[in-house]
């Protein structure tokens, strides 16, 4: 069996940030995208918590949570503008958000 | 002494002003009467002074104010009256007394007659600063004003094209000339340190002669502008277009023998490089053959004599070229007289017959215009170079000046040439006055001169006559100042072979003028004839083809470069040159701004490729780092340090 | 087995937090006076806006009095970090929304200002801003990024359009995007020296003397990826023009300001001490940002037809022109930013309050977007004072003497002289050559065109109240008569920027 | 009162043109008027109490800016400087008080006196920053000028003017900057002054640099070609009084930086470009003549004589002795007269026909016989005519550069001949023949308030032409105290030998006399 080690946490932390980025270049509907962000910072928490853990010190830990809550508000207000723009538009789909550009 | 000096400097200024502040309104009689009372006083003024100097008085040498000085320079107006301005202002005063007068019934219909005399008057003022200058600056100073005064009487009728073209082209060919009297002027000045006549020419026997060769050269082509030299001669004849009192004074009289003052005045300068001196005389002989040659065929009355003019001054400068200063003064102190006097007869002529030149068209004309006949009959025999007329004095001894200093080639030229000169004379004067009177083919009635023309020009027929007698007075007052070579053919024999020679040659040729141009069967050519269409003729009436040279040449090619620098060069190359860098910046960000989709999705793309980019350089920036050592080893194992 | 926790309160140091709180309670009053007592007027929310900032810019100039005398405080296990950049942006900060508030008092209503909600989300940010500025740990940091972020996307948002609802999610999108970045960095910085706070990070690096130098690069990317987004270097500033398209003026302008600045001392914290140990790569990479943000950003607002999108590229060249003081990184250079900073915050809002007060509510037909050129042709005729000010603002963004911003070119070209980045003063000194190009578009439309016919003169004061008109004689004094403050500022800042360590 | 003259003449004008705000629409004129007169009082007053012995700067006003950065606000003034302040006010006066039926006549006053303010600045601010804000802010008024009056093309030629001097005094500053620091370098404290940096002996290395970024500047501002052609156009649509003050003034700033700047503090790079520089100075001369000869336009034909004329400023100016530099500066101040003169006169002309085209007219002697006398008079003395104001600056100029070369002085003094044929040309074809426009057949003449305008020009013209000692004199010891600090400051074999040692004689004296004891 094989021992996972700190670098076993951060190789997946990257390729979950990777799948992450992929995801916010790829998806065309806006609550995809948000998902697609929560994967992005939750990645990261992943390889916090993991080097916390390696150096035996909290901060990484502490750094965690907050980016947790600061993933969950951003949710709250990310879900509060994608409804209005539901609302005014019957869709969230992210071709239609172009009136300004150049 | 002073004031007279300032009395005969100035009072043809007033005259000028006094005539400008009637410029604009219509003809007023005292507009001409006042300048030329005041120009009698200046003339008046400078007698006095030629009293003083032939009575042994101290030369007046005035300085009036600073003009310009800075660093090391100092110009000062300073007047000088010696014995060789004051020979300038004699000539200059007494001409222009005459034809002012002579302009107020000349231009007695004219209706700028009040402009006129303002001209004209300021001629005389720039005429006079010019001779009386103490330095070159001031020279310099008149020369323009001289050439300005010209520009504005030669386009006097400046509703006619031909005039005011005629007043560009000498104002411009005197530019050109101009620029190398500027140019010796700074020569000059940075080898001297002065512009101070007297100072200067103290200097220079200690410069090397190279730079006195230049110094020499520059000058002259300033001379060669003025007095209309080959090959900045076409201007004169083409300034025949002003009116004919202006000939008469300014290119006939005294703008012109500017050249000859300058290099009389430079004779310490020009004594010092004879090598220079040669050239102008050759120069001179060649001009004097030259512009004779083309007043053979011309059938433009004011032309020829415009012509012979040139031809005149080419001997003035054999004369100064060859170091006979005084005679080359002389010469053109009594050319100044006949000539003058030929062109206020040509001019009478030319009221009489409403303005028409051509001398075939007339004929017969002495009936009519019986004084008008005698005097330039005299003045043309002047011209010739009869005994005992002025010309026979001053023009032999050219003659005699080129044969003592051994240029054989000039003399025979010159000889040749006082040939043509008398065979010209008298073809105009037999095509004019004698003959058939086939004027009356055109339907005009000729009418004599007002009474107080004729008189007035009475003085010049004098000393037309006279000023020969004057040469032994004259030759002691001048070599006071100038070189005192007395010019004498030591064999007697020789002596007198050579100038009744020259008589007899002179004296064939106007015989032969009467009997090819004072019959009846003179016709208006209508260029058929034979003699037209020979190629000799073709090229002489066409003055050698020069004017056409000029125009297509150089005129149409400035022109053209013009256009082609201001639409080519300057809009497509320079300019567009910097619209092309403001519109490169520009399209650039038309361009580019489809970045700016408008898209999120685009957008985000952005952010992550700007990430994935700074990434892949970090990583081979980091790969260099860690592999550096190796990086150099393969880098010098290629050879690169 | 835990020991007691023995911290005494003078060696926490609260006074260090005074500031950050002063907005927060501020926030929460607004709050519980909706709550006891709703419907209640916006002059009321904006008076007492302004009187918790005036209270902050109190606390702020107390702790610039304890910095000078005491030098750099740190407070709160050592979280808060209260140093001469601190004490200098904060200033920024808050000067900047003092001046922004009274911009509320519009003229017409709009629906943003109708709510208290509005200035207490308005008084989060500032306190966020000032956690982010006040600190040199990473998570404070982006706790307050991200404070005062959320909330400023709900300001966009309640400006309450199509536009400004698209500008919100593009710019709430692309920030998120930005928040995983920061904490991706942070996360590398972490994993290699085991420290979320600045000073220790670079003093593990040194001490290693940067063995690990590729993840060091890594980790730079990603902060730099995030930072750059905040302050719009390009590529990463897609979101600006359409986010200040969509953004009300006043907001826009406040955008070009207030959360640059917080951006730009994170930035001054971490990549100076990069740059200094010898990254040669951060300096290349930092070169190739300024020249391509200052450049291409002023290609880009040559080509725009609306004023406010513009001024939006020309925000963003402007930001390019100051991160070379971060590249630079001398103690002139930093300077030369606060100066230059705080000098355009006068001039560009100044500027956007203009736009501002000719906003329309609804727009006329042959008008396409809010602020178009069109729409100030002629100006002069109609309303000569206005495009007067109007024009004062423009020649000072353009960086003709004796005008505000000038200065600050003139100092930061100078500390790039000084430094010996010769290249890079002419590079800067042409990109205003550009740049005067488009104001001069604006001057041109304002005053030598003819008037579109359908315009009056109220179009250009349609917004004016005597609140708004005060803002924009106040920027505009401080416009023209820069220079007498020049000296006494200047030495002001580089006094504290000196004491800093920058 | 007079301790402070300088700055109250800066300052006057722009606090009249706030103050003009508050005036009423129809008074405007006589209120610019009254202003500008006040104005060119006091500056023929600092002329009246400026002692022309003193070769060095008088009423000197010295107050820190920013003394953390070494700028002060100092001033003074010198024999260079002095006369063009003078003309600068005449020139605003005279323009003022002959400006015909202008649309927005407020707006124009008001710009006009604050372009004065900036005008003044230039030449007497003595610290480069000072010096450079007015030299900036000078284009912002003329912008204004020409965007606002100007003809169809206005827009394109009043952003051009702008960017493309903006541009160039953008490389400028940077080289200010680069000498600010030198200076900063060498002494340790910062100093924009002038007279500082005149104490300051750079390598020739930095010299040859720092002399290229400062020309930039200036020769975009002169305009030198090829960087000339914002020039025509911003003429060729400028109303008539933006043309007048442009060419009068505007363009000496680039000529009177040179000898401000270039030539005092890099004496070593000046002697090093003189040659380069005199031929571009003699391409401007002949080809910008050749193409003005090209010009159907009056207005762009005098615009691009402009250029022509600078160029013979320029070679004065790097004749590098006191003959050539006094001879440019002079010729500032002629150029300055005459192609306002020249400009003003093309107005008149515009006025009545609404054309500029040459063309179009023809015969006009009979017409408007003052008009064509002045015309010819200001023509006459723009071909350099001795005895008019324009021959003393060219001579000079000319003769001065004689010393530094032979052959470059023969291809500049062509100047004399190409300025004839293009301005004889010109008049020949406007002037001159009969009437064949209708149009121009009833066209009256020149009218009072024009004559008002012209008339000091054609006396000034003449007298300084005749007597240009009290302007000759204080120029022609300011430059001297240039020449002789360039001199002292060369540092190169070539430029010692090059630039004249005025004190040369006076040592010579000292050391024989010496040698005697």
């Amino acid at each position: 069996m094989m021992e996972i080690g700190l670098n076993h946490y951060l190789v997946l932390s990257t390729i979950l940030f990777s799948i992450g980025l992929v995801g916010v270049i790829r998806r065309k509907n806006l609550l995809m995208l948000f998902f697609a962000t929560e994967i992005l910072l939750n990645s990261v928490n992943i390889s916090f918590a993991a080097i916390s853990h390696f150096y035996g010190d909290l901060t990484g830990q502490m750094f965690a949570f907050f980016v947790i809550a600061i993933a969950a508000s951003e949710v709250a207000v990310g879900l509060g503008l994608l409804i209005v723009w539901h609302k005014r538009h019957g869709n969230i789909d992210l071709e239609q958000m172009s009136t300004m550009r150049g | 002494m002073e004031l007279y000096l300032y009395i005969a400097l100035f009072s043809p200024l007033v005259g000028s002003l006094f005539a400008a502040l009637f410029a604009a309104s219509p003809k007023s009689l005292i507009a001409g009467v006042v300048p030329s009372l005041l120009l009698f006083t200046s003339f008046v003024a400078s007698t006095i002074l030629l009293v003083n100097i032939l009575s042994g008085g101290d030369i007046v040498h005035v300085e009036m104010m600073t003009w310009i000085a800075t660093g090391n320079l100092y110009i000062p107006f300073g007047f000088v009256v010696d014995q060789v301005s004051i020979t300038m202002m004699m000539v200059v005063t007494v001409v222009s007394t005459v034809v002012h007068v002579y302009s107020i019934g000349y231009m007695d219909h004219d209706k700028s007659f009040n402009r006129f005399f303002a001209w004209l008057s300021a001629f005389v003022f720039s005429m006079m600063i010019l001779v009386m200058s103490d330095n070159f600056a001031g020279l310099f100073i008149g020369w323009e004003g001289v050439g300005l005064c010209s520009w504005g009487l030669i386009g006097f009728w400046y509703h006619k094209e031909s005039a005011t073209w005629a007043a560009n082209e000498a104002f411009i060919m005197n530019r050109i000339a101009d620029l190398g009297m500027l140019i010796g002027i700074f020569l000059v000045y940075w080898n001297t340190g002065t512009l101070q006549y007297d100072e200067a020419f103290a200097v220079m026997p200690a410069l090397n002669s190279e730079i006195l060769t230049w110094m020499g050269i520059f000058l002259f082509v300033g001379a060669m502008g003025k007095s209309a030299q080959f090959p900045l001669h076409t201007w004169l004849a083409d300034a025949m277009e002003g009116p004919t009192p202006v000939s008469a004074l300014i290119h006939a009289a005294t703008m012109v023998t500017a050249g000859v003052y300058l290099v009389v005045r430079a004779n310490p300068l020009y004594d010092l490089i004879p090598h220079v001196g040669l050239f102008i005389a050759s120069l001179g002989a060649f001009v004097a053959l030259f512009a004779a040659s083309m007043a053979l065929v011309n059938r433009d009355m004011k032309r020829i004599i415009a012509y012979s003019t040139l031809s005149q001054l080419g001997y003035m400068f054999v004369a100064a070229g060859l170091g006979a200063y005084w005679v080359a003064l002389f010469h053109l102190m009594a050319h100044a007289f006949f000539k003058a006097l030929l062109f206020l007869g040509a001019g009478n002529v030319m009221h009489a017959m409403h303005d028409e030149l051509d001398p075939f068209k007339m004929g017969g004309l002495k009936k009519p215009l019986k004084w008008t006949f005698i005097m330039m009959t005299l003045a043309s025999v002047a011209l010739a170079g009869i005994y005992p007329f002025a010309g026979f004095f001053s023009k032999d001894l050219i003659l005699e000046v080129s044969l003592i200093e051994h240029h054989y080639i000039i003399y025979s030229v010159l000889l040749f040439t006082a040939g043509l000169t008398a065979f010209y004379s008298f073809r105009l004067v037999a095509l004019i006055f004698h003959g058939e009177e086939r004027y009356k083919l055109f339907g005009i009635d000729p009418h004599e001169a007002y009474k107080f023309v004729l008189i007035a020009m009475s003085p010049l027929l004098i000393l037309a006559i006279i000023a020969g007698s004057f040469k032994m007075t004259y030759f002691e007052m001048v070599t006071a100042v100038l070189p005192a070579t007395q010019y004498h053919v030591h064999s007697v024999v020789t002596y007198w072979i050579m100038t009744i020679g020259t008589q007899l040659f002179v004296l064939l040729a106007i015989a032969f003028a009467y009997k090819k141009y004072a019959n009846n069967r003179i016709t208006v050519p209508n260029g058929t004839s034979k003699m037209e269409n020979r190629l000799c003729y073709k090229i002489l009436s066409n003055q050698y083809y020069i004017p056409y040279v000029y125009e297509e040449y150089i005129s149409k090619p400035y022109r053209e470069l013009s256009e082609v620098f201001w639409k080519h060069v300057d809009m497509k190359v320079v300019d567009a040159s910097v619209d092309g860098i403001a519109n490169i910046i520009y399209s650039t960000g038309e361009k580019t701004r489809t970045m700016q989709s408008g898209n999120l999705s685009t957008m985000l793309k952005w952010m992550v490729a700007g990430t994935v980019a700074l990434l892949s350089l970090a990583v081979v920036f980091g790969l260099a780092v860690r592999y550096s050592d190796e990086i150099k080893l393969i880098f010098s194992g290629l050879g690169v340090q | 087995m835990l020991e007691p926790v023995n911290v005494s309160l003078e060696s926490l140091n609260l006074m260090t937090l005074a500031p950050m709180l002063i907005p927060i309670i501020g926030a929460l009053f607004i709050l519980i006076i909706d709550i006891v007592k709703p419907n209640l007027d916006k002059t009321l929310y904006v008076m007492l806006s302004l009187l918790f900032l005036l209270l902050d810019l109190g606390a702020i100039a107390e702790s610039a009095g304890i910095f000078a005398v005491n030098g750099t405080v740190m407070g709160v296990f050592d979280v808060m970090l209260i140093d001469g950049l601190a004490i200098l942006s904060q200033l920024i900060i808050v000067g900047a929304s003092l001046l922004f508030i009274p911009l509320a008092l519009t003229h017409s209503r709009f629906h943003e200002f109708s709510y208290p909600e509005f200035f207490a989300l308005f008084l989060f940010m500032i306190s966020g801003f000032q956690f982010m500025v006040a600190t040199d740990n990473l998570i404070l940091i982006f706790v307050g990024l991200e404070t005062a972020s959320l909330a400023l996307y709900t300001l966009i948002a309640m400006h309450n359009r199509d536009k400004s609802f698209e500008a919100a999610v593009k710019y709430f999108t692309m920030g998120a995007l930005a928040a995983g970045f920061f904490s991706f960095g942070s996360m590398v910085f972490y994993a290699l020296t085991g420290s979320v706070e600045i000073n220790q990070i670079a003093s593990v690096l040194a001490a290693s003397n940067y063995a690990d130098m590729g993840y060091v690069l890594v980790g730079t990317v990603f902060m730099l990826g995030s930072i750059g987004f905040k302050v719009s270097l390009v590529p990463f500033h897609t979101w600006t023009p359409d986010v200040y398209e969509g953004a009300s003026a006043a907001l826009a302008g406040y955008m070009s300001i207030v959360p640059k600045i917080a951006a730009f001392i994170v930035a001054m914290r971490f990549f100076e001490f990069l740059i200094h140990s010898g990254v040669v790569w951060l300096e290349v990479i930092l070169y190739i940002a300024v020249v391509v943000t200052m450049t291409a950003s002023n290609m880009w607002a040559l080509v725009q037809s609306d004023v406010k999108r513009m001024l939006a590229y020309s925000s963003i060249s402007h930001a390019g022109f100051v991160m070379a003081a971060i590249l630079i990184g001398t103690t002139q250079s930093n300077s030369a930013f606060f100066l230059y900073w705080i000098l355009f915050s006068f001039t560009n809002l100044g500027a956007f309050s203009m736009l501002w007060i000719s906003r329309q509510k609804h727009l006329p037909n042959h008008q396409r977007t809010d602020h178009s050129y069109d729409k100030f042709a002629g100006m002069i005729k109609k309303s000569p004072v206005a495009a007067v000010i109007m024009g004062l603002f423009m020649l000072s963004l353009a960086g003709v003497p004796p005008f505000a911003l000038f200065w600050g070119k003139l100092y930061m070209i100078s500390s790039a002289v000084t430094s010996g980045y010769t290249v890079l003063a002419l590079i800067m000194a042409l990109n205003s050559a550009i740049a005067a190009y488009y104001y001069l578009k604006l001057i041109v439309y304002m005053f030598m065109k003819e008037p579109v016919t359908g315009n009056h003169e109220h179009v250009y004061a349609i917004n004016a109240t005597l609140a708004l008109k005060t803002i924009i004689g106040f920027a505009a004094i401080g416009t023209v008569f820069a220079l007498v403050a020049l000296n006494p500022l200047l030495e002001f800042i580089t006094t504290f920027v000196y004491n800093s360590g920058y | 009162m007079l301790d402070h003259i300088l700055s109250i003449l800066i300052f006057f004008p722009a606090l009249a043109a706030v103050l003009g705000f508050a005036i009423q629409k129809d008074s405007i004129r006589a209120y610019g008027v009254a202003v500008a007169t006040v104005e060119f009082a006091l500056s023929l007053w600092l002329w009246f109490s400026f002692d022309s012995d003193v070769s060095g700067m008088q009423f000197m006003e010295q107050l820190p800016l920013v003394p953390a950065f070494g700028i002060n606000y100092i001033l003074g003034v010198d024999g260079i400087s002095l006369f063009i302040i003078i003309m600068a006010a005449f020139f605003t006066m005279i323009g003022i008080a002959s400006l015909t039926d202008t649309k927005d006549e407020k707006n124009m006053i008001i710009t006009l006196l604050f372009l004065q303010m900036t005008m003044v600045g230039v030449f007497v601010a003595l610290d480069a920053i000072v010096f450079y804000i007015f030299w900036e802010l000078s284009l912002v008024p003329m912008l204004y000028i020409i965007g606002a009056w100007g003809g169809p093309l206005r827009v394109y030629a009043s952003v051009k003017f702008f960017l493309y001097t903006f541009t160039g005094s953008l490389v400028m500053l940077v080289g200010m900057l680069f000498m600010a620091y030198f200076y900063f370098q060498a002494t340790g404290t910062w100093s924009f002054a002038i007279l500082d940096w005149y104490r300051l002996i750079l390598p020739e290395s930095f010299q040859l640099w720092l002399f290229v970024a400062f020309f930039i500047g200036f020769a975009i501002k002169v305009p030198m070609f090829p960087f000339h052609t914002w020039l025509p156009y911003a003429h060729g649509q400028a109303p008539t009084i933006g043309s007048v003050i442009l060419a009068a003034i505007l363009l000496k700033m680039g000529t009177y930086a040179f000898i401000r700047f270039s030539l005092p503090l890099f004496p070593d790079a000046s002697v090093f470009y003189m040659y380069p520089i005199a031929v571009l100075a003699i391409i401007m001369i002949i080809y910008t003549a050749m193409v003005a000869y090209a010009q159907k336009d009056i207005k762009q034909l005098v615009a691009y004589s402009s250029v022509s004329h600078m160029g013979v400023i320029i070679l004065g100016t790097f004749a590098l002795n006191v003959e050539g530099i006094s001879g440019s500066v002079f010729l500032m101040i002629a150029h300055g007269i005459v192609s306002g003169a020249l400009f003003l006169l093309v107005g008149v002309i515009y006025d009545r026909r609404h054309t500029k085209m040459m063309s179009e007219f023809g015969g006009l002697a009979h017409v408007m016989p003052r008009y064509a006398t002045i015309f010819a008079i200001m023509m006459m003395a723009a071909v350099g005519m001795p005895l008019m104001i324009n021959f003393v600056g060219e001579f000079l100029s000319l003769l001065g550069f004689y010393q530094q070369s032979h052959i470059l002085t023969l291809l500049a003094g062509i100047a004399i001949i190409v300025g004839a044929i293009y301005m004889l040309a010109a008049y020949k074809k406007m002037f001159f023949g009969i009437v064949t426009n209708e149009a121009n057949r009833n066209l009256p003449d020149v009218n009072k308030r024009e004559l008002v305008a012209l008339i000091p020009l054609v006396i000034i013209t003449i007298w300084l032409g005749v007597y240009p000692k009290p302007i000759l004199e204080p120029i022609n010891n300011s430059v001297e105290s240039i020449v002789q600090l360039m001199h002292d400051k060369s540092i190169t074999e070539e430029a010692k030998s090059r630039i004249p040692n005025l004190v040369k004689a006076i040592e010579i004296t000292r050391t024989s006399a010496q040698g005697a004891n």
